[in-house]
């Protein structure tokens, strides 16, 4: 292969990796090619990633090569993080949503009693996300509060309407199959 | 037909992506080839397309009778393979079957020829519409395939930060029905563990021995859930044998201990 | 900023975006920038990965942008991560998932009809694949579910929309020839 032939290949390695692919791997994985061949290959793809106007880096670290975005650039990546998409939910919160979407109006000693498990915190994300909603008090000794899911919730899962989500009868045939 | 079967045929990955029509050669004199073969018509208009591109025929003008008559030859080979023959491949047997014979029947000579009504026709239109749809099937395979040889990045610290997990409504729903079931579960063991009472044990040994005549001793507390339970069985025992309700034998020391159901006293074996 | 200010930016926002990044997203997170500037920054960058004799692509999928290996080093790749090939949907799962892509949303008898064969199985595979997602109920008596493919969909088969799907009437003429 021709060192413009094995650029890519080294390019998509470092990108896939999780680690910093050290040059003896790579060595390894394009067994048959010339050592020095894929040395070159690797200055050169970390000199052209430098030197180009890019928001990612190509860099010797800890003894292999990695791709990063640039440091300057932090502040963007960050603001990126921070605004990640309501949708995602730890399998704590996505549970409690289930049991709050199917049971609506519910407290939460009820949410308790049917998850078998505290779900103080869940609440708090789901909340904190909007994807729940207080629904005004339980007229029963105590008022607890009463939760069901907000507008953002229909938005998020494709809903024009709660009495869309999809009932037990629906899966029935694919569940029993 | 079992779709789970079919996979097989389609689990390989291919280097190149190829046409999973490939598969649907004819079947070979092979006999356990033949079986894979045919495993492969997973519907009836399946196997009505094959037959229609072996006989060398035109979808719009299917000769009846032939095509009907092979059809219910592969029905039969399919019987005798011992492959399951889903009922839709029955009910088509009997659409075809109808057709035959209504094409049999004497034309109304009243009824002008470009008013006829082609029995096929109905059935023409769904072997075309399905043919479209194997060929966007086809179309998927090939994308999904080029797109599944394509990798994104690496984790970053980042994603381990928010180790989180994206759902749709079926998703939503799923999770319900977990919860639901582990609920269920709870419920169902805190029931058994409340309502081990020992006048219930008596009748459950007495049921088992109506059962079979005798019952070990050991299989009755390996029934038990708890230490309690099997507190409650042994109290049970004791009280049958109290009652002289059962009789305990055991043939040879440290050998299993059998319960017996007693009806006059027996003096050959050992008792306790 | 200048489109050649921005681009780095959006190059590095696509890095660590997990999922395809959207043009809004994106635009959300550069507040106060011109929303053309933008979108010609990310038509030139897409061109510029593409240009290049990279071992990356940058395309827009499912309605955002992402950055990839190119398929035709996914040999090497593979090898790399040891990654096993993900099964491999089955002939009737392939052919349910076409029905639904073209004719959704759709009901399950319906399905039923133009398949001439039962598709329980083959729906739950695709459900818990996630390349279908219910999409409510049809107003009509029983008020069956309805079927559509999900944003996964457009993922796994390399789309941004649904509508780049070549038109069914195009395979009529491939039957018929």
């Amino acid at each position: 292969m021709t060192i413009e032939e094995l650029k890519p290949i080294i390019e998509a390695l470092v990108f896939v990796s999780e680690e910093p692919i050290p040059i003896k791997q790579i060595t390894s994985l394009l067994e048959g090619e010339n050592i020095d061949d894929i040395k070159t290959a690797c200055d050169e793809l970390t000199q052209e990633f430098n030197a180009r106007n890019s928001g990612l880096e190509m860099r010797l670290l800890a003894g292999g090569y990695r791709i990063s975005t640039r440091p300057e650039l932090n502040e963007y990546v960050r603001r990126y993080l921070k605004a990640q998409p309501t949708a995602r939910l730890s399998l704590a919160a996505l549970e409690t949503l289930a049991v709050i979407a199917y049971k609506q109006p519910i407290t939460i000693p009820e949410i308790l009693e049917i998850r078998g498990k505290s779900s103080t915190s869940a609440i708090k994300t789901l909340l904190d996300r909007r994807l729940i909603v207080p629904r005004g008090h339980k007229p029963v000794v105590g008022r607890p509060m009463l939760y069901g899911t907000s507008k953002e919730f229909l938005i998020q899962f494709g809903l024009n309407d709660v009495s869309e989500l999809p009932s037990l009868e629906d899966f029935e045939d694919l569940v029993t199959n | 037909m079992n779709e789970a079967t079919n996979s097989k045929t389609t689990a390989q990955p291919a280097a190149q992506p190829t046409s999973v029509d490939e598969q649907l050669s004819p079947p070979t004199e092979n006999t356990s080839q033949y079986k894979v073969k045919l495993e492969v018509f997973e519907g009836p208009l399946d196997l009505l397309l094959f037959l229609i591109k072996k006989e060398e025929v035109s979808i719009y003008d299917i000769p009846i009778a032939r095509i009907t008559e092979q059809y219910l030859v592969y029905l039969k080979a399919m019987q005798e393979l011992d492959i399951g023959v889903a009922g839709e491949f029955l009910v088509m047997a009997a659409t075809l079957i109808q057709i035959k014979s209504h094409m049999l029947l004497p034309r109304d000579p009243t009824i002008p020829e470009e008013e006829l009504d082609d029995p096929r026709k109905e059935l023409m239109y769904q072997l075309l519409e399905h043919q479209k749809f194997k060929a966007a099937a086809n179309m998927l395979y090939q994308r999904a395939t080029i797109e599944a040889g394509t990798f994104s990045r690496a984790d970053l610290d980042a994603d381990k930060i928010n180790p989180e997990i994206s759902a749709t409504v079926y998703q939503l729903f799923e999770v319900f029905r977990e919860v639901l079931n582990r609920k269920k579960a709870i419920t169902e063991i805190e029931i058994a563990r409340e309502e081990q009472t020992m006048a219930e044990k008596i009748v459950e040994i007495k049921t088992l021995l109506k059962q079979s005549k005798e019952v070990r001793a050991r299989d009755v507390f390996e029934r038990a859930h708890t230490r309690r339970e099997c507190v409650v069985i042994f109290l049970a025992i004791l009280e049958l044998v109290k009652e002289l309700a059962i009789r305990l034998q055991q043939s040879e020391t440290f050998g299993d201990i059998v319960i017996v159901e007693r009806e006059e006293p027996d003096s050959s074996q050992s008792e306790i």
